[in-house]
């Protein structure tokens, strides 16, 4: 599903956010990225959904390499992805409907259909009561909630979320939770980076550990950390 | 990968009609929301508009008033004394086959005594000027080009017949140089104050846009494509011309009707466009400056912010 | 609360200077920043300012055509038939003394026929004339005021000695008209440029201000104060509206010296401002637009964003 | 130090962010606040640094009512606190280093103390080598810490900190927590709202509970759920 050969991302400042990482996620897994702060777990997703492209090496993502992507394929890449990002990344202007019925609409799918789904996936993240909210209007966690909800609305192949429970207290962390591992059951691919150590270590999935831009640890059923 | 391919093909024909509609009430949606820079974009491509629709207006009347002045720009022949009347239409026929002359009318003495009273006032001092009329027979010479009449006059002078010939000289001269000069004004006032509205029209949508461009970064990483994403601002962009264009039409028209019969009033001597005339130029230009350049605005203003 | 009331107080007049300095870096600063912004503001203010400066040069050159227009205008006074050099001098007086006459000049017979011939052209048929002199003495009045003609004129009319008075009657009301047209066509163009580039330079900063209302929110969250919110914006405002003129005045001037020069040469006898009549003008009106227009502007626009 | 006299607020849209709250923290005091998400945490802050007034009650912040501060008096409330905002608020066209002088400027600070106290709080949260980053090509811990620099690089005597580790992995979220603990030491007052069951449960610290906008419990030492 994804493959990272021997992949060095260096940004135009001089930082270097990966070095040399190679690595397979094969359809259906669901990996946990951990690492400390700026080890480079947002740099990674963003290669795979082509925010950024690497300075070496090739990124592959369901066949086909995305490095390599011409401009204007970039849109087809993104439609087969859902990605929760750090910074929610959500309209301002645009009520919380409207938010996750443009990535509906963004695919295509037909009119009558995404009212239905815009709501069923409000409901999964707890938030149908409050379709019609501006984005500012609403509390970090609900603001996080609205990015989860946008990006499974689609039934995604493959699912990127960077810290998706950053904002949220343990209850509705466990929650999201299991949103995502339902979806992963249905076959969903899920690369999630997180800094929570009780998710990791009690869902025990596979675990792949950064640190200052090289995968340091790469283990199935893993915990947070060894030492730990 | 279950849709990732596919999803593109299927649905284009069937997703057209769609996403127009979609479209159309995002972008009013938008007018709607950010209203302070909706008012404040109009507004300015308004303004413009107002600039470029003067032009055309003040263009279209300084061309009436040239072309008024050029016509009066004639020819005259002063000839010899005592021909006789075959001889005299001798000399009109040989003068009116002079390249560049349209028409030649014969003015006898007297009438051009009356005509010269005229031009002086009707005052008893030149009454007694009848009696012993001093002016000579003459020839009025219309050209097809006003600007001819130097060339025609000297070629006009070597007719047999004919003792004299004018064509007001420096006045001709003058005017010429004058209508000229007034096109030329007019050309220039049109192209900058045209530049001057594209600049401001661009400008103004590139701000709307640089305000907005968290939302086409958004947008883009939701997998948008460049169309997707421009449709909204280029729908935009032409309700704003169009808006901007109405209230400058109006605006412009009622000021030009208003100023017209003012000065129709005060100078009845100006050749002014008349509002059937003014009409025509006036609706073209600015609906048609205001939707293209509302669209070739926010076109041009999205540029830079797609496929980063 | 160790420092919380007390800040404010003790340091105040030595921070002013401080502030000072990092008001200007910060303002250039974001001028280098905001590249696409600023260049977009500067254009959008100058081409404003092209249109002001524009009106003015243009107000200016009508006013001085109309002066020139109405120093022209003059009454006449055809005297009596066979009056003595003594009389014709007493009613010279007489007519000196009207209300609104300035000066009063005596046009002996001759001169005015030999003014006639020159107007008509020199061309023989007039030589004839000179021994039949159709023409009377006359007297050419100067008015103070040109639009005073037709009152000064009946006035004049009522002094024994004079048999008829013309002040070119029609065309010295139409040259009136004109002037008087001329006038308000100037004022009129001056008022409507001058709001197109204050609403486009209000637009532009608001714009600006827009796009930046995130920095504003931000700053008075940390504690700014609105004055201290408004500084950057106002000096930025400033620099563009100052960048802004003085590349309008560099545009304008190098125009209008060469279009000066051209019209000159094809058309004598208008009456333009030279650079030394139009520089002091055109400065004041474009820099001191350019300033105040930029500060008030900024000042303006960000009025709505100050204390939420 | 800060007092809330039966508060409740209500915003536009309807929502009771709080309910008849009423609260006392003294001078010296550290305390978390914690609840799920949407039940009003960051809500109590904003009432603190005026960012919204109460519907009803009032709230006191060092003996002065600041629901009823005029508009110009604002500013000198605001100097006196540090605000770790949960979205960071960083000026986004300003580098790391002018993004936390800008708060020692609006203060009025002496401009050749500027640069070695911006140092200083750089280096407490551990990112003295990057001064010269724009906050944009930052990752997303980064930016917190830059947030925290920001709030206490004026030494604040009241600090406010909206979920400041929400971002952050547990060893950088102890550090940022040690370096809390130091300015409380020397005076500060924090007020800390946080999901993070691990550093409620050991820094046993005074817990405010909320719950739909009401205060359920308000233990000192408490721990992050008494059910837990
Ligand atoms: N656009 C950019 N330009 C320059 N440097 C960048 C950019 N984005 C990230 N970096 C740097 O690259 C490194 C890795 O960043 P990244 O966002 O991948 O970290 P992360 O593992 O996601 O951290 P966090 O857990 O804090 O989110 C950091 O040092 C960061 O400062
Ligand atoms: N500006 C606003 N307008 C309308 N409603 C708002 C506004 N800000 C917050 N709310 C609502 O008020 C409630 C409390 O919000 P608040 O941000 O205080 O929650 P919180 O406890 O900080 O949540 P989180 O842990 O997710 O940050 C939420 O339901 C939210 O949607
Ligand atoms: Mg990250
Ligand atoms: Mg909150």
């Amino acid at each position: 599903m994804v493959q990272f050969q021997d992949v060095t991302k260096g940004y135009p400042n001089g930082v270097l956010a990966l070095r040399r990482v190679s690595l397979r996620v094969d359809p259906g897994e669901f990996v946990f990225v951990v690492g400390p702060t700026g080890t480079g777990k947002s740099t990674l997703l963003k290669l795979l959904y082509r925010d950024e492209s690497p300075t070496e090496g090739r990124v592959f993502v369901a066949g086909r390499d995305v490095s390599a992507l011409p401009h204007r394929a970039i849109p087809e890449l993104r439609r087969g992805l859902g990605v929760v990002f750090q910074d929610f990344k959500l309209l301002p202007s645009r009520t919380v409907f409207e938010n996750i019925a443009f990535a509906l609409r963004v695919i295509g799918a037909p009119p009558q259909e995404i009212r239905s789904r815009v709501i069923r996936a409000l409901d999964l993240v707890g938030l149908a009561h409050r379709p019609d909210a501006m984005p500012g209007h609403l509390s970090g966690g609900e603001q996080q909630r609205i990015s989860i909800a946008r990006a499974i609305v689609n039934d995604p192949p493959l699912l990127l979320a960077d810290e998706p429970t950053g904002n949220l207290d343990p209850n509705s962390s466990w929650e999201i939770m299991q949103v995502l591992s339902r979806i992963n059951l249905r076959g969903t691919t899920v690369i999630m980076t997180t800094h929570n150590k009780m998710i990791v270590d009690i869902l025990r999935r596979r675990v792949v550990q950064l640190a200052a831009g090289r995968v340091v640890r790469d283990q199935s059923r893993g915990l947070y950390a060894v030492d730990a | 990968m279950r849709s990732m391919r596919s999803t593109g093909f299927r649905r284009r024909t069937q997703r057209v009609l769609e996403q127009g509609t979609s479209f159309v009430a995002d972008a009013s949606a938008s007018f709607r929301r950010n209203g302070l820079m909706t008012a404040a974009a109009v507004t300015t491509i308004m303004v413009a508009l107002l600039v470029v629709g003067a032009a055309v207006l003040i263009g279209l009347n300084l061309g009436n008033i040239a072309e008024v002045v050029e016509g009066q720009v004639q020819v005259v022949a002063f000839l010899r004394d005592g021909l006789t009347s075959v001889e005299a239409e001798k000399v009109r026929t040989a003068v009116g086959a002079v390249p560049g002359v349209e028409e030649v009318e014969f003015v006898g003495r007297g009438e051009a005594l009356q005509r010269l009273q005229q031009q002086m006032g009707e005052h008893a001092a030149f009454a007694d000027l009848a009696s012993t009329n001093p002016l000579p027979d003459s020839l009025e010479v219309q050209l097809t080009d006003p600007r001819s009449a130097p060339v025609v006059a000297s070629v006009v002078a070597r007719q047999p017949g004919v003792a004299e010939v004018t064509y007001g000289g420096e006045v001709v001269d003058r005017l010429i140089a004058l209508t000229r000069g007034l096109r030329g004004v007019a050309a220039l006032l049109t192209v900058f104050l045209t530049s001057v509205a594209l600049i401001v029209v661009v400008n103004t949508i590139r701000l709307t846009v640089i305000a907005r461009r968290q939302e086409i970064e958004i947008m883009q990483l939701v997998g948008a494509t460049p169309w997707f994403v421009r449709w909204p601002f280029l729908i935009e962009g032409l309700f704003q011309g169009a808006a901007a264009a109405v209230a400058a039409v109006v605006v412009l028209g009622t000021v030009y009707l208003v100023g017209m019969l003012r000065l129709q009033v005060t100078m009845p001597f100006l050749p002014l466009a008349g509002p059937a005339d003014a009409a025509l130029p006036l609706l073209g230009s600015v609906l048609m400056g205001g939707f293209c350049v509302g669209a070739a605005g926010s076109l041009l203003a999205i540029r830079r912010f797609l496929t980063s």
